[in-house]
């Protein structure tokens, strides 16, 4: 009874329903569309910078420097150059006095080549070489290089990546480390590694 | 060297702090340290003026009345690195957390600024970033390096010096032992003229610091809300702050 | 009888009329209001680019107007859903004409207190952290939780409902279509169209009932869960709770007052609803006096230090004067109005509940700042006073529910059409059937009916 | 097309579902309080199931009341 | 589902407006998190290194240590092998790198054509030049005596580099503005001693010790020894029960650790001193013969019964709102533990009758043998004395105390000023000293000022040259030892960097003025240049006992037999005490005047008597804090923030307010009031605080600066500007005085 009475006076023009199927709630399903996928995308890029703590475009070092030869061939340790890396948070890019040390007199070991040239006039020049810093870390992180190499007893490889074969210095940050710079990587090695010091307590890291 | 140091050798710590009111002038040399260790900027006058001046350690001053006269008692308060931190179980970001050796961590980067671990603080350690700290370029140049520059909308706290701490385990690493006591002492404690603060592991029964909490003179500031604060107050006069 | 024979349709004409037609009043309202929000997002955006700073909240009293508005806000959405939920569950027929108003302020209301916490963070752009490292051991992520399911629950209580009316205005043709074709989901009053709606009903308004509780009692929490001397206290999830529907009644009814001016609703919020409805508000006032007198006795005959030093700072100090205005506000006005058939006129009432609204803000007030003002050691405390920034927000907040609710109203009926037509056709017998039931039998001489026939 | 309100019905359950269960994670992972999370998502689950469900129930009985009744003489 | 063109466009358009705002959100976002780096493109390794200095900003010295990362100065550090702070800092000592580094400094020398007016900097040369001919011109016509120099600083090598150099001009004055040594002086005049000698006295094995406006905690002498010795005798189980008694008018931070604080009004002590000196007298042997000259002497012209009755501690009490309990247990206390110590501090030095209540101080030690080698007051040499003689610097001379104000007083009176040349080391005469606008007037009728400073400060403003010094961290020098601590040694100030601007150490600039021919006969400095010279210093220093120069010589200890030979050799001699309060003082007062000053007397000041004060009207006592030093260290900012900390108040000055005298007026912490004095009007903020005693008015010296850098510059206000400018006669102190004032609400 009751529901007899309550059903709409006019019963329903079928256009109206006719409608119903066609446009307009696709124009719905196209605003909601649109809104959540630019949503999405836009939630997206505020994550992004999370992960982007190095320059994203390639930067001109002064010199084609050749990772290979020093290490591979002339077997120079790594921390031989980059002082900092036992004794220091930061593992120092060469001023140019170490470099001095072999090259003042600019014949290498392996003979003249051009780059060595301009190395030359660069020491030559006094002025230190201008290399271009390629891996940067956010300033709340600290990175101590000492921790991880002495205390962690931590190749560098393990973290740089197979340098020893490289041809070219470091135009950005090489990929295998760039991706994976955001703290998800440290954290990984942190509980994996057996060592009670790595923790993952965040005043390790995070000034 | 570090490699055949096994978990069940590296001792785990309770660093703990006992300031001695008999001692303690309230000259505020703690204070003077701790902003410039901790690069805590100088705060505005116009700042000062609604309170909103940045300090990690202040001295307090409390009065007693006693007829026409008050006893005074100056005593320095800073962040209580409680056993059972109220703070800590607030934070919706795990900004604030129990980290290692019992500290009361803060960490800027992740904090979003709600400022519900302030609310929560019982001794209202905690200070917040109100606006963008001004640098003068001079001194911005020549802050401590190991201590980040907070910036606009987070709340920072003492943290015991916790980068020296960092410090004092990496040597220790290095040479495979322990940390020793010596190796690490909070900017506060090592400047304090009066000799009033005494850090050290609170575990250690042996430590200065575990020992001044044995004595008769010591209590706990508001020890009846059950924090288990880390820093415990030396007092021979029967006035207690 | 002559009644019935108008068609229903045109008989409820004064129901429809706002959603069809707009008056310059309206234009000039929306406008206005509109202003005011955008001089708030104005305001907001520069304390996005200065920082906190531009508040007026300093050491010790680090949480300010946003964390009151924002209590006083999710308080007011409880008017609706809870009420209406309450009502409909117990068959109160007189509920009809109001649940749909007071579902729709819970809807709104919820969306802009739900606000106010991001309006507080000292760094909005760190918003994600919540949620890509929230921890739900803090009282702040149970917030957003019930919020979250409070709205749901309490946008699909108002939507469900309001399906058969919306079938009306998309039969009547009413512009936009597509949106009264896509929402009015192909109801036409079947039978089982109109059992489906009936039991989800059920399910939801049980549903909803906790979940509002749950709401104001996780709010309470926030402070409840600290230490503070002040917050610390475990009546304080009724107290909230009973406090929020207080508020919320008193926003009802001022919102039904002004719209029944308004749009000419007298036909249909009769005096008898403002009456019921303020009687309501009295027993609520009354229930709220006694929790708020047990919560001030028991830190006062304890003469817990700090717990004193924070009561005395709000009796006699510096917060005295909202703290007694509030009592008035809150107590003393709605008893000695509202208790007394005379005097419970609408205009009076209208005045009893803003001042309950109001009240109940500083009621807010009173709770938030002084704890935190006093605290337990010796810190140099500072008064603390709102900027323009906060007053403004506050300001555009206001605004924005008003603006929010003349949109609404332009869209859809403020007042359940169908239910009213149910009422008219169904609840009288109905009622009258239940009334039946609750009455004693008659005492049993069996009257065979054959016989009765007989005799007739 | 129809579906879309219920579409968005289950999205926002599960995507409220999948942050807590998100929440479940991080806390194992920072080894921080996990009884709290488990708990509070033990009593919220349930309420976003029974919102979404409902919903369900009505969109899905609505359109077959409406059909029914087009199949009626 | 298929998809419609339309679709597809909005669909695309609304993904590019995304990605467009990504891109104009990105490269934001990436700048920012760039220059959140720590350092510039190439970071050092971080390798930390330490170079060490001398703090000068007390008379303490406690070395620093300015660690260095990469070379770049980010931190000031206490080094724990210095024999005095053992590792520790006090505020001050630790806010230096603000100054360092302030943008304020002075890099050229300022020259003005006369006092007041605008300066523009000129090059160093020029503004030496200037120096030059002025002071030659003197010299060439013997006019020696026209040439004054106010020293400022701590003694040191640097100090007596320049006071030898002033003394080798004949005639010429060299006024040392420290007030240790107006007590040094007294104490001189009591246990004799050598010049330069210093005041010695060990807290840590002291018995009782009755602070009478003894800051020993804060400022008087070495607060950094002095609070670890205080924790220390606290902790010794011989001396723990051994009180502290304070007898003052402010509760500061001393008298807070101070067993007993004994309340009374500024300027009453010496009569409560008087009391503890008579009842403690009781039974010694030679009471009849030295009461006597205490009441000729130091009180009034009564006989002992006289004395006895007046200085009974029931009247004294009475007048002074005591209880007699509390004298009696001080009684005690000093027969009890001895040595008993009575330490008169600069506190009641800086008043008009500041003498009385030192004497009466120094006076009492003889009752309870406190003038004794161990743990008494005991007289020690500078070990710098031997060392600059053999430098050739010559014997340090004895400062005539009076002499400042033999120089600034007729200039009060508007009268030819005595000097042609004032130059001021350091020392900020008109911020310092009380009656600023008195003393401004004073220093622009002199015709030539010239002022040593780092910043450009009230003084300089007032000068016709000002010379740009160095800080401590930049100079060399060899402080002298701490006051007071024994195990002082000699030690080396170097610079811990390059001077950040490019400045010259005062001492050069004198020795290069030497060079030049202007000295007198007799300055024979070791070396030309500075550096040489501490070098050699440093040398002879290391030929002795590497370095440890304490010099146990010199002291004499004082039997009580010899008591009343004291007294006399006190008060007898060059400086005559009346009275003042007498009626026929006055005429002495100006007769001895005319044999010290020569013409004039001072200006007649009472000591103050409550009886003075008008009804509603307040004692005001300005008082010294470490945090604020006379203003000293208020250019840097961490100072300006910490100094008024446990009042919760900063950059702002106050004063504190005993609740008694702040009800009437309506005053609660933290309101602006006005204290309206006789010669000017203040505001600043009250505290309302038990802390002092009631109508009494407590405000500290040093805020209030009109120049001296950006920092200090207009905050807070200065409670010297109310006082008169007074320097008392016979201690040399600047008469702070207690000054009755008007409070209200402003």
């Amino acid at each position: 009874m009751s529901a007899h009475s309550s059903r709409p006076a006019h019963g329903h023009r079928p256009g109206v329903l006719a409608v119903t199927q066609r446009g307009p709630p696709a124009t719905a399903l196209r605003r909601s569309t649109t809104a959540s996928c630019s949503l999405l995308l836009s939630l997206a890029c505020s994550f992004l910078p999370a992960l982007a703590c190095s320059p994203t475009v390639d930067v001109e070092q002064p010199i084609a420097f050749v990772h290979k030869i020093h290490v591979a061939e002339e077997e120079i340790p790594c921390t031989d150059c980059h002082i900092g890396a036992e004794e220091a948070d930061h593992a120092t890019i060469p001023l140019g006095e170490d470099c001095a040390d072999c090259h003042e007199d600019g014949n290498g070991e392996n003979g003249e080549n051009a780059e060595e040239a301009r190395l030359v006039e660069m020491l030559a020049s006094g002025e230190p070489i201008p290399w271009k810093r390629v891996h940067k870390l956010r300033e709340h992180v600290r990175f101590s290089h000492r921790r991880h190499v002495v205390a962690g007893q931590i190749l560098c490889e393990r973290c740089h990546g197979e340098v020893a074969e490289r041809e070219l210095p470091f135009s950005r940050p090489n990929i295998s480390f760039n991706r994976e710079l955001g703290m998800e990587r440290c954290v990984a090695c942190h509980l994996e590694s057996g060592n009670p010091r790595a923790g993952i307590d965040c005043a390790l890291c995070h000034r | 060297m570090a490699k055949e140091l096994s978990g069940s050798e590296l001792k785990t710590r309770r660093w703990g702090m006992a300031v001695d009111l008999d001692r303690c002038t309230g000259c505020g040399a703690c204070v003077a340290a701790c902003k410039v260790e901790n690069n805590i900027p100088e705060s505005s006058p116009e700042e000062a003026q609604m309170g909103r001046v940045l300090r990690w350690i202040r001295v307090a001053r409390r009065e007693e009345p006693e007829g026409d006269r008050a006893s005074v008692s100056l005593y320095p308060a800073l962040c209580y690195h409680c056993g059972n931190a109220p703070c800590t179980l607030v934070c919706p970001v795990h900004a604030t957390y129990k980290g290692i050796d019992g500290l009361v961590g803060q960490i800027y980067a992740r904090c979003i600024g709600c400022r519900y671990c302030m609310a929560a603080c019982p001794y209202t350690v905690k200070v917040f970033n109100w606006s963008e700290p001004r640098w003068q370029p001079e001194l911005r140049a020549h802050t401590n390096p190991e201590v980040s520059l907070r910036y606009r909308g987070v709340v920072e706290k003492c943290t015991f010096c916790s980068h020296r701490l960092q410090r004092a385990r990496d040597d220790a690493a290095v040479e495979g032992r322990d940390v020793r006591e010596e190796d690490y002492q909070p900017a506060c404690v090592e400047v304090c003229p009066a000799k009033a603060l005494t850090f050290g592991d609170l575990d250690d029964d042996h430590s200065g610091a575990a020992t001044a909490r044995r004595s008769p003179r010591g209590y706990q500031l508001l020890e009846e809300l059950g924090t288990d604060p880390a820093i415990v107050y030396l007092n021979r006069r029967e006035r207690r702050v | 009888m002559s009644e019935s024979r108008r068609s229903p349709a045109d008989r409820d004409e004064p129901l429809y009329r706002p959603i069809e037609h707009t008056g310059a009043g309206f234009y000039l309202t929306a406008a206005l209001l509109m202003a005011v929000v955008l001089f708030g997002v104005y305001q907001y955006v520069n304390q996005f680019r200065l920082g906190l700073g531009v508040t007026g909240m300093n050491q010790p009293v680090t949480w300010g107007f946003y964390i009151i508005n924002f209590v006083f806000f999710i308080g007011i959405s409880h008017a609706g859903t809870l009420i209406s939920a309450i009502l409909r569950l117990n068959q109160a027929e007189w509920r009809r004409p109001i649940t749909r108003m007071a579902e729709v302020i819970t809807a709104i209301v919820l969306l802009i207190g739900g606000l106010h916490p991001l309006l507080d963070l000292g760094r909005p752009d760190r918003m994600l952290n919540i949620f890509k490292w929230g921890r739900l051991q803090s009282p702040l992520l149970w917030d957003v939780m019930c919020i979250t399911a409070y709205f749901a629950a309490s946008t699909v209580y108002l939507y469900v409902p309001m399906i058969p009316d919306i079938a009306k205005l998309r039969d009547r043709g009413t512009r936009p279509r597509w949106l009264y074709d896509f929402l009015s989901w192909r109801w036409k009053g079947t039978p089982r169209q109109r059992q489906v709606l009936n039991r989800a009903m059920n399910i939801l308004m049980v549903l909803v009932i906790p979940v509002a509780v749950s709401v104001h009692t996780v709010i309470s929490y926030i402070f409840a869960m600290t230490l503070t001397a002040g917050w610390h206290s475990t009546i304080f999830g009724p107290y909230f709770v009973v406090g929020a529907i207080y508020s919320g009644i008193g926003a009802l009814l001022v919102i039904m007052i002004v719209f029944r001016k308004v749009y000419r609703f007298e036909r249909y919020l009769k005096l008898v609803h403002f009456a019921n409805l303020s009687k309501l508000l009295l027993v609520m006032s009354i229930i709220w006096f006694y929790l708020t007198f047990s919560e001030y006795l028991t830190g006062f005959f304890g003469r817990e230090p700090a717990e004193l030093a924070v009561m005395m700072f709000k009796l006699s100090g510096p917060y005295a004067v909202p703290f007694w205005l509030m009592v008035l506000l809150n107590f003393v006005l709605p008893v000695a109005i509202l208790s007394r058939k005379r005097t419970r006129t609408i205009p009076s009432i209208l005045v009893v509940s803003i001042g309950v609204v109001v009240g109940m803000w500083l009621e807010r007030l009173i709770i938030v700042v002084p704890s935190l003002a006093v605290p337990y050691v010796d810190f140099p405390s500072h008064p603390y006073w709102p900027s323009l920034t906060e007053i403004s927000l506050f300001a555009a907040a206001v605004a924005l529910f008003w603006l929010g609710f003349m949109v609404f109203a332009k869209f859809f009926p403020l007042i359940s059409i169908w239910e009213i037509e149910e009422g008219r056709e169904v609840a009288i017998e109905e009622a009258s059937s239940r009334i039946a039931g609750y009455l004693p039998d008659e005492p049993d001489t069996p009257v065979p009916e054959g016989t009765g026939r007989a005799e007739r | 097309m129809m579906y879309r309100l219920f579409i968005d019905t289950w999205a926002f359950a599960t995507g409220v579902l999948l942050f807590i269960g998100w929440l479940m994670m991080v806390a194992i992972r920072w080894q921080d309080a996990f009884n709290w999370t488990l708990a509070i998502s033990l009593v919220m689950t349930p309420v976003y199931l029974t919102v979404a469900g409902t919903l369900t129930y009505v969109f899905i009985g609505l359109r077959r009341g409406a059909s029914e009744e087009e199949t009626r003489p | 589902m298929n998809i419609s063109r339309r679709r597809f466009l909005r669909l695309l358009s609304g993904a590019g407006v995304t990605i467009s705002a990504h891109d104009w959100l990105f490269p934001r976002l990436e700048a920012y998190a760039n220059e959140r780096l720590a350092y510039g493109d190439l970071r050092g390794p971080g390798f930390t290194s330490f170079s060490r200095s001398v703090c000068r900003d007390c008379p303490n010295h406690c070395s620093l240590a300015m660690r260095k990362v990469d070379e770049l100065p980010v931190g000031l550090r206490g080094t724990p092998w210095h024999p005095a702070s053992l590792g520790a800092l006090c505020v001050a000592g630790q806010s230096q790198m603000q100054a360092l580094f302030d943008p304020d400094r002075l890099e050229r020398p300022l020259q003005r054509p006369d006092a007041g007016a605008a300066a523009q900097a000129v090059e160093w040369d020029e503004g030496i030049q200037v120096l030059d001919e002025r002071l030659r011109g003197l010299l060439s016509s013997g006019e020696g005596e026209k040439i004054a120099v106010v020293d400022g600083r701590t003694p040191s090598l640097g100090t007596r580099l320049l006071e030898s150099w002033v003394r080798s001009i004949p005639g010429a004055r060299y006024i040392p503005l420290r007030i240790e040594h107006a007590l040094d002086r007294l104490v001189r005049q009591f246990l004799g001693g050598g010049a330069g000698g210093r005041l010695r006295f060990d807290l840590a094995r002291a018995g009782t010790l009755l602070l009478v406006g003894s800051e020993i905690l804060e400022h008087d002498g070495s607060p950094v020894t002095q609070m670890r010795t205080h924790g220390d005798r606290r902790e010794n189980p011989l001396l723990s029960h051994a009180p502290t008694l304070y007898l003052g008018a402010r509760q500061s931070p001393t008298a807070v650790q101070a067993d007993y604080w004994i309340p009374c009004q500024p300027g009453r002590e010496h009569e409560i001193l008087l009391a503890l000196a008579e009842a403690l007298s009781k039974e010694h042997p030679q009471r009849d013969s030295i009461l006597p000259e205490y009441a000729r002497w130091i009180s009034d012209a009564l006989d002992p019964v006289g004395f006895a009755r007046r200085y009974s501690l029931e009247s004294v009490a009475r007048r002074n709102r005591l209880d007699v309990e509390e004298l009696e247990a001080a009684v005690r206390a000093l027969r009890r533990f001895h040595p008993a110590v009575t330490l008169p501090g600069p506190g009641i030095l800086r008043r008009p009758n500041g003498f009385s209540d030192a004497f009466a101080g120094l006076a009492l030690n003889l009752w309870t043998d406190g003038f004794r080698e161990e743990g008494g007051l005991s007289w020690g040499r500078d070990p710098l004395t031997d060392l600059t003689q053999e430098l050739g610097l010559g014997p340090p001379g004895e400062a005539d105390p009076a002499s400042l104000s033999n120089i600034l007083d007729p200039l009060f009176e508007i009268q030819r000023s005595p000097v042609d040349v004032l130059i001021c080391v350091e020392a900020n005469l008109v911020h310092e000293l009380p009656g600023q606008d008195q003393i401004a007037r004073a220093l622009s009728h002199i015709p030539f000022v010239a002022s040593f400073s780092t910043h450009e400060d009230e003084t300089s403003r007032l000068s016709h040259v000002t010379v740009p010094t160095l800080i401590d961290l930049e100079s060399w020098d060899l402080p002298s030892a701490a006051w007071g601590s024994p195990e002082a040694s000699l030690q080396v100030q170097r610079p811990a960097l390059v001077p950040v601007v490019e400045g010259r150490a005062v001492e050069d600039v004198v020795l290069g003025l030497a060079s030049a021919g202007v000295a007198g006969p007799g300055f024979s400095p070791g070396a030309e240049n500075w550096k040489d010279t501490v070098k050699a210093a440093v040398e002879l220093i290391v030929e002795r006992r590497e370095g440890d120069l304490v010099d146990a010589d010199g002291r004499r200890t004082l039997e009580s037999a010899s008591a009343s030979a004291a007294v006399r050799s006190l008060v007898s001699g060059r400086s005559v005490w009346v009275a003042p309060s007498e009626p026929g003082a006055r005429a002495e007062e100006s007769e001895a005047g005319a044999e010290a000053v020569g013409g004039r007397g001072v200006r007649p000041e009472r000591p103050p008597r409550l009886t003075d004060l008008a009804p509603n009207q307040l004692w005001l006592i300005p008082f010294d804090t470490p945090a604020v030093q006379r203003g000293r260290v208020l250019n840097r900012p961490m100072m300006m923030e910490i100094s008024g900390m446990t009042h919760g108040l900063a950059w702002e000055s106050w004063v504190e307010i005993h609740p008694v005298d702040a009800r009437p007026r309506r005053i609660v912490t933290g309101d602006r009031v006005k204290i309206r004095g006789p010669r000017a009007e203040i505001s600043t903020r009250a505290i309302v605080t038990r802390g002092v005693t009631p109508s009494v008015v407590a405000a500290p010296v040093g805020f209030g600066h009109e120049a001296f850098g950006s920092v200090a510059a207009g905050r807070g206000a200065n409670p010297l500007k109310l006082p008169f400018a007074v320097l008392d006669k016979r201690t040399g102190a600047p008469a702070w005085g207690p000054v009755p004032v008007f409070l209200l609400k402003a």
